[in-house]
């Protein structure tokens, strides 16, 4: 199967070339970047050195059509509109990075991002991309839009909470943890001063809540609201969500196990982490970074009735490119971990 | 002068003019000087740059 | 005046002679380790090489009481008991960096520690060493306990809330980032494996969870809970506590400023960080690390009624050697700053 890369010069764009020069299903045919055209790929992506000698084109509807039967578009917020739709329109399958169709209609545009988005028609047509949530739908999909990294790795850990009505909802505080490559190439601030870091930003009204309680509300039935609040924190890759509820009854921990297992037992890409003993105890990103797992955890705080749920992942791969080929397998019928059967790099 | 925001004391030098940003040393909210009177100083908010967020 | 310090071969003795080699109104004459008894001090705090060439010596109370008088004990949890009984039944004045003598009675050290004080009696002997919290105690007391680093970083941040009845004290929650140098040197984990981490240790019931509560059920005449969860990131100093808190009645901006105002406006070691500009928006490690500050902000989330209170430390300084050092000065009579005007080493 051919696919295109639109938009391969930043972090994001470079994860998914990354999986797609080895993944089995699929061949690159298209890859382009307003400012790299004609350059070799392996030169703004260095380390896929040997691996592709494709240059970068400059963005052609006619050309993708012709040369494309999936298209990853991972440009920045704003800008994948309008390319998203020329596509949509010509009937390609498209698997969105960006942040422009990841909410369902315009009102959450606004409060989340005070945007105005230009085809609010089209926001129905996109399928949310976390397949452990909506595998159906994303199968017969045209367009399917990645959730922000911080969405999806708090989403999964409190998605069957929510499912079995276990937590008090108007007290869900996601506390996120985030390395440096979530920032986006572009933006990264100087090592020296990246470096040591815990640094809290937008502690409150951060846009990704808008999709939390996007899909939480869906699965509850009803308005959920989320407080989260994201930290730098100084590492390259890996988020760490820690998920903070309050039980609405007493709980045992086998039940606990129970639900999480029925949710995601048959997952390949989410692991459950909760061992008394060994080196992993909880979800950390330090043992999946590199990988497409998000790995979910959970403690009991008795006196507090608060039940701590954990998930970790890697903001470049279930956050981001990772998903889009799980996505893309899943729209294309191919086996789910085909391209992804990556071990962690452990250590690094 | 006190801060509208923040309700620190703001340091608005002698020299200030009508139109002239005074920024506060607490909290970062900028004001513009819309009156000033001798010591009689009058101050609306400036529109504030949106923040740039990573994703 | 002659100090002594009992256990200078840690991170945390290390830092208190890091500070103690500078201070105008001291002098070093005794400093003890088990280990490396006869070996010049800067053989195992290399840092000091040029400072000192004080050479360790025997746990010696003779000694100690003769040529000491004020002794620091930075001696692990459990080893101090003994150590600070002896010391306090010869009169000298007592700066523990343990966690023997932090909490009030022996219930807490069941609840906490599962341990048994041998000392139960000369619990209401030590004072809690926040002297933002107890500086007039602090000036008559013969034995100071010092606070844990999570404890005093995440109570400063809390206390003026509890203090003005503003917060739902069913729902107080301390997410807290924690660097290595906070584990102790003899425990940290071998490099390549604690690099870029992002990993939570008892993410309910954690040691220091006791203390907090201990300090602000005292400034609120009632029991208050609170839920703890620790998470170790990948710096060496630093700590950020973000607590969740939720408000009881809508606030303005000013009201807050003020109340914070009121609580630390004349420390010399609360700085207050919330601003809308510039590169320091809120608390973070990386611009106080090497100095003894404790950076305190906050914000609103309306939405949910949340009020995020921020709160920074270096763990090794405020969190440690540096309230070690400042609870001296308030002890002796010496100006509060005296050893401790160190600017913070950014970036590092």
């Amino acid at each position: 199967m051919k696919v295109g890369v639109v938009g391969a010069s930043g972090y994001v764009g470079g994860e998914t070339l990354r999986l797609l020069v080895n993944h089995p299903d699929v061949e690159i045919t298209t890859v382009t970047s307003r400012q790299h055209v004609g350059e070799y790929l392996h030169r703004v992506q260095p380390s896929l050195k040997g691996f592709t000698d494709l240059t970068f084109s400059e963005l052609d509807y006619d050309k993708l059509t012709d040369k494309c039967d999936v298209v990853f578009t991972a440009v920045p917020h704003g800008t994948a509109t309008e390319i998203v739709k020329a596509l949509y329109d010509r009937g390609i399958k498209i698997i969105d990075l960006s942040a422009d169709y990841r909410l369902h209609n315009q009102e959450a545009y606004d409060k989340w991002y005070g945007w105005t988005h230009p085809h609010p028609d089209y926001l129905p047509k996109s399928v949310f991309g976390v397949p452990e949530l909506h595998r159906e739908e994303i199968k017969k999909a045209q367009l399917v839009s990645c959730p922000g990294c911080m969405a999806v790795t708090s989403t999964l850990a409190l998605a069957p909470l929510i499912k079995n009505d276990l937590i008090d909802t108007n007290h869900i505080i996601v506390d996120s943890k985030i390395g440096s490559s979530g920032a986006g190439s572009g933006s990264g601030t100087a090592h020296a001063m990246r470096a040591g870091v815990i640094r809290p930003y937008k502690p409150a009204k951060h846009r990704h809540t808008g999709e939390i309680e996007q899909e939480l509300s869906e699965i509850a039935g009803s308005k959920i609201k989320v407080s989260m609040s994201p930290h730098a924190v100084d590492v390259v890759r890996g988020i760490l969500c820690t998920n903070h509820t309050f039980l609405k009854k007493d709980m045992e921990q086998k039940e606990l196990w129970k639900i999480y297992r029925e949710a995601y037992g048959d997952e390949k890409f989410v692991r459950l982490i909760r061992d008394k003993k060994g080196l992993y105890k909880f979800p950390d990103p330090k043992f999946l970074v590199g990988s497409n797992f998000c790995d979910i955890g959970f403690d009991f705080d008795e006196d507090n009735n608060r039940l701590i749920a954990l998930s970790a992942s890697d903001n470049l791969m279930k956050g981001a490119a990772g998903s889009a080929i799980q996505n893309m397998n899943v729209m294309c019928g191919f086996d789910e971990m085909s391209g992804l059967r990556y071990t962690p790099l452990t250590p690094v | 002068m006190n801060c509208p925001e923040c309700d620190a004391k703001l340091n608005i030098p002698d020299d200030a003019a009508v139109g002239e940003i005074v920024s506060c040393p607490d909290c970062g909210a900028d004001f513009e000087i819309s009156k000033k009177e001798g010591s009689n100083i009058e101050l609306k908010e400036a529109e504030s740059v949106g923040e740039d967020w990573g994703e």
